[in-house]
């Protein structure tokens, strides 16, 4: 059943892989602490913690974040406690809505390792696997996270917790094959994308600052052509993530295709309240409910999926 | 995270450095505590996109102030702006023990501005302290004349004495208590400098993402391994905690 | 011979493919025009006008374009007369430095073709082969400009063309890997990147806007990332495209490995004679001439290769 | 593209309009020409990223005027600003033939911009003219007191004749000269409208990236298939030449 969240006459909600959410807002993850929750209720309608992985990480030395244009790359380094300091932390983030927990490994076995923890917690409603991680297995490169290891890594993980939604998501490059195995593997919704590899340099220091992911507002454009044409090829929900900001971008993701739709970067400098605000008064203005976006462009161009001719 | 609107009620320059007040009533504050701070974000541009930390110099309970150097795009806009957005106060500031007896207070270049409202809680309290600047030179110095007593160093001994803010203090195993920021390495040498016996605490300047704990961008290296982020368990931390 | 441009005492000059290049700046392909040539006599190294293909094309129907977070998204449809009127008014780009020329086809036959008709025509310098565009032989898809199509379409080219350097333009998708099926079929050179794949939503009017290639500063973190990772991998120069605004930027992509550096969405909105003096500025500051650049980085952080671990 | 950086000698609000005035001596500027102009670039910020054109909407070889509506950032910023960055006159303007006799020019809400240094133009050439503007209501119809004996329309009937600018005139086949400048379907009705024997004239208004012919993101389809350059070949273009 779906609670449904009345805003000023507007029906926010949305299903997710059948779990329903008062709003399509989710944070996405490593972006909202367990400090920063007391600022955030009624917005989100699925709490996202920071990615755990089986043992604790210390995460990279800093300089960890550089600002860019309309952005920022990160280089965090998956820092967390461990799988098991993190469920004893899991409580704090229950705001009464469903939880779902973002897992990393290095190796199948240590997804599947972290899926069978997890597997027994009611407290978890869906598992998100972070696979934009380089992959050890594969001699650390980020680009074997191609369709084959897409598909092993999530089969084993499904195979691990029969009784929990697991989400695949997924980087820009490659989103698309990436998408048609994580689903012919047996995830039942997608996330994408995550942060693009990025670099930045101190050129007067004559010195790499940060080597990390991309993320804000900068990529939204590349996260929303990502959007539609995987929602174009899969029958599972898609969560949007990449540079929403606004209401109106929310909107757009949800037209794009998207079910529901992450804040990550946005939430360090507005308040989500505002966002959701926003996003209420868009729907009030279309008169569509949340759940009605999906599928709601009025028109698409010819020649708009596949490969457009840019330049 | 949280950002309210508010007009720049002054600006004055400083020495080297740019004094706003604004308008805040949503005490109180810490000395030490910091807030994230820009001049436009959303929908006006995305770029700069990111707020900065800045701590607080003054508060009276109306009127807040900030006091910052021109380092760059966040700072330049800042220092144009007519209105600018804020946080509420944020992060863990120095705290205040009267028993340890008196203190010292160091301020390099910047670095001072946290050290105000620190010595008037100190001075409410009943602690007796000395404040030591250490500036490039005597620009940024005129900063000074806002820390009444205070000894001045500086590097090119254009003001005070010539050297660094350390060289400005005979030695400050006497202290009980040591207070400092600045940038790092003059955290360092000041924590060296302190010795076994004084609690010494450091105010630590990291790039904030945030500024609330969410990104995980702010961290210092801590003794035993790992890291901690200054902007939740910091940016003050007890000098012994850091691994530098 | 290189000559050597003097500019403050400063050295500019850089040497790519043998061509001597006054300074390291080249107008990116499609964003300068015939018209707008008085404006910048003195700044570039070399020109490179707008991608020609085999046969007119009237390019992609209004809107073309949509501004997006420090950056647009075009969709222009290699909008050009034909390789045939392009070198009727190739003679405008004669600015007494090295002229490129950019081509794109829907087919392997398509660019041998183009590379054959300019192979006789001594203005032109080099070529650049646009792998980027969706090649009607795969299906439209742009994604099939993986390795085996670059190396076969640069093999194809480096026959047809033998007296003049062959320059391959990657896009960001798989860019390492196409970076060495282009060098091991005999590319002399590198452009990295072209425009990423976006898509931009009128949320209000509930319609796709422009779907194209994202440029602009937005994405100059991903460009250099690009650019640093090929530069490791190959021997060949690399060209490096994306983002630049600032003289600052160009030496960021020099120190990231770039030998010589495309200005492309900037301008439109920036005089590129700032540009040079700005980057004129900073080779004073830093002592180095232009050709210094490259390898100058002072300290790779470990693990800065490969994948790093974000998020 | 080269910017100026320019201050706003002035800046007066005209109905729903923004009046700004720039200093300016490198003329001369021909009536339809445009500039491509935005509130700060780098390095201040790089968001929004492109410049936005607008008409020339006087210029007496010292001082140059731009008016214009708010509708996105762009404009919204600008309607703030204090410097503004602008280009040269660009685009192909009006042709003035006096040998037509008679012309009628049509301005739909902010497209009345070209039509008063035209409407000079016109004057010190002694073309004898009449001026018709429409607009949605009275508020923005206030910018027609700057166009002296303009005959009137708005869509609600608060002003002038109840309708579309057509509906203020008779008939325009009388005109020897047609010229227009609104929103693409009021440019596409005044076509019709002048029949085949004026020489008309339509400014159109197309999303712009460079404004100096460099991207082809402005292009409007023309008669006989493909798609001209709105910022080189335009904004001004005979009637004939669009496919619309
Ligand atoms: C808790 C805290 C309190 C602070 N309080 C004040 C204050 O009261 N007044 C004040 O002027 N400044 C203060 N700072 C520093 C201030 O945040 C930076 O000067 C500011 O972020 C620079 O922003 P910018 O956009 O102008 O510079 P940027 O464009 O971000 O950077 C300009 C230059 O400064 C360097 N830089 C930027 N941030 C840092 C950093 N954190 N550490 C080292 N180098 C850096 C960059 O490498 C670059 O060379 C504080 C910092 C922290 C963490
Ligand atoms: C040659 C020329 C001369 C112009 N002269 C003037 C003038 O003198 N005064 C004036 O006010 N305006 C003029 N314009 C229009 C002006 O350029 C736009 O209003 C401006 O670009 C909007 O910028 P923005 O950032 O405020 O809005 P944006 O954020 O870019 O857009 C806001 C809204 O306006 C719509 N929009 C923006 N640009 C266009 C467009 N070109 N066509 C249709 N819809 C658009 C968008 O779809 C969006 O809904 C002229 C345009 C051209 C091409
Ligand atoms: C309007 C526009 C048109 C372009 N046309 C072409 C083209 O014809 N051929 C090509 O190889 N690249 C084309 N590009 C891509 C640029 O050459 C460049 O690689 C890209 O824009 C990234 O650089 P930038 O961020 O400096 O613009 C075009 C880019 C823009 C913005
Ligand atoms: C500081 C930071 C830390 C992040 N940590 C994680 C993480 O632990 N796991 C993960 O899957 N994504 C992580 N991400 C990626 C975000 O979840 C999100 O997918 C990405 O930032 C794009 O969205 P945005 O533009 O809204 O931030 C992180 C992003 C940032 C900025
Ligand atoms: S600034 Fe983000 S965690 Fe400290
Ligand atoms: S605006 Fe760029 S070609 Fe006209």
């Amino acid at each position: 059943m779906v609670v449904r969240e009345q805003k000023a006459g507007v029906d926010l909600a949305v299903e997710l892989c059948g779990l329903p959410l008062r709003t399509p807002l989710i944070p996405a993850s490593g972006t909202l602490s367990k400090e920063a929750l007391g600022e955030v209720e009624d917005v989100y309608g699925a709490m996202l913690p920071k990615t755990t992985t089986p043992a604790a990480r210390a995460g990279n030395p800093p300089p960890r974040i550089a600002e860019t244009a309309a952005g920022m790359v990160n280089s965090i380094g998956l820092q967390n406690p461990g799988v098991h300091g993190f469920l004893q932390g899991l409580d704090a983030f229950d705001l009464g809505v469903p939880i779902l927990v973002s897992v990393a490994g290095d190796t199948v076995d240590e997804f599947t390792l972290l899926c069978e923890i997890l597997a027994g917690d009611d407290r978890v409603s869906a598992i998100e696997l972070n696979l934009s991680c380089p992959n050890v297995e594969c001699g650390g490169l980020a680009f074997c996270a191609g369709p084959a290891s897409v598909e092993q890594v999530v089969a084993a993980c499904r195979t691990a917790v029969p009784g929990k939604p697991i989400l695949a998501k997924l980087t820009n490059e490659g989103v698309v094959e990436n998408a048609r195995a994580a689903e012919s593997a047996g995830a039942e919704g997608l996330t994408v994308i995550n942060t693009l590899p990025a670099l930045t340099i101190d050129a007067h220091a004559r010195k790499v600052l940060v080597r990390g992911g991309l993320s804000g507002p900068a990529i939204k454009p590349i996260a929303l052509r990502a959007v539609y044409d995987v929602s174009a090829v899969v029958n599972v929900p898609v969560i949007g993530s990449g540079g929403v900001v606004s209401g109106t971008d929310v909107a757009e993701f949800m037209l794009a295709g998207a079910t529901a739709v992450q804040v990550g970067t946005a939430s360090f400098v507005r308040d989500p309240h505002e966002i959701l605000d926003e996003f209420t008064a868009y729907l009030k203005e279309s008169g569509l409910g949340a759940a009605e976006l999906k599928g709601a462009l009025r028109s698409v161009r010819s020649g708009m999926t596949g490969g457009q001719i840019s330049g | 995270m949280k950002f309210y609107s508010v007009r720049v009620e002054e600006r004055e320059e400083l020495g080297s450095y740019t004094l706003l007040r604004y308008p805040w009533t949503d005490g109180p504050v810490e000395p030490g505590q910091f807030v994230m701070a820009r001049a436009a974000g959303y929908p006006a541009t995305l770029d700069p996109f990111l707020a900065r930390p800045f701590s607080f110099y003054d508060y009276d309970g109306r009127i807040a102030s900030l006091l910052f150097e021109v380092r760059g795009r966040g700072t330049a806009l800042l220092d144009l702006a007519s209105t600018i957005e804020v946080t509420g106060p944020l992060g863990k500031g120095f705290r205040i023990d009267p028993g340890l007896g008196s203190a010292a207070l160091l301020g390099g270049g910047i670095g001072v501005v946290p050290l105000k409202i620190l010595g008037r809680r100190l001075d409410a309290v009943g602690i007796p302290h000395d404040i030591y600047l250490g500036f490039a030179d005597a620009k940024p110095a005129a900063v000074a004349r806002d820390f009444p007593g205070a000894e001045v160093a500086t590097m090119d001994g254009s003001e005070g004495t010539h050297g660094t803010v350390l060289d400005a203090t005979d030695s400050l195993e006497g202290y009980g208590a040591v207070y400092a920021c600045g940038p790092n390495p003059m955290l360092a040498a000041v924590k060296r400098a302190a010795g076994p016996n004084s609690l010494c605490q450091l105010s630590v300047e990291e790039r904030m993402g945030c500024g609330n704990g969410s990104c995980n961008g702010c961290v210092v290296p801590v003794r035993g391994g790992g890291f901690i982020r200054s902007c939740i368990e910091g940016p003050v931390f007890h000098s012994d905690v850091l691994a530098w």
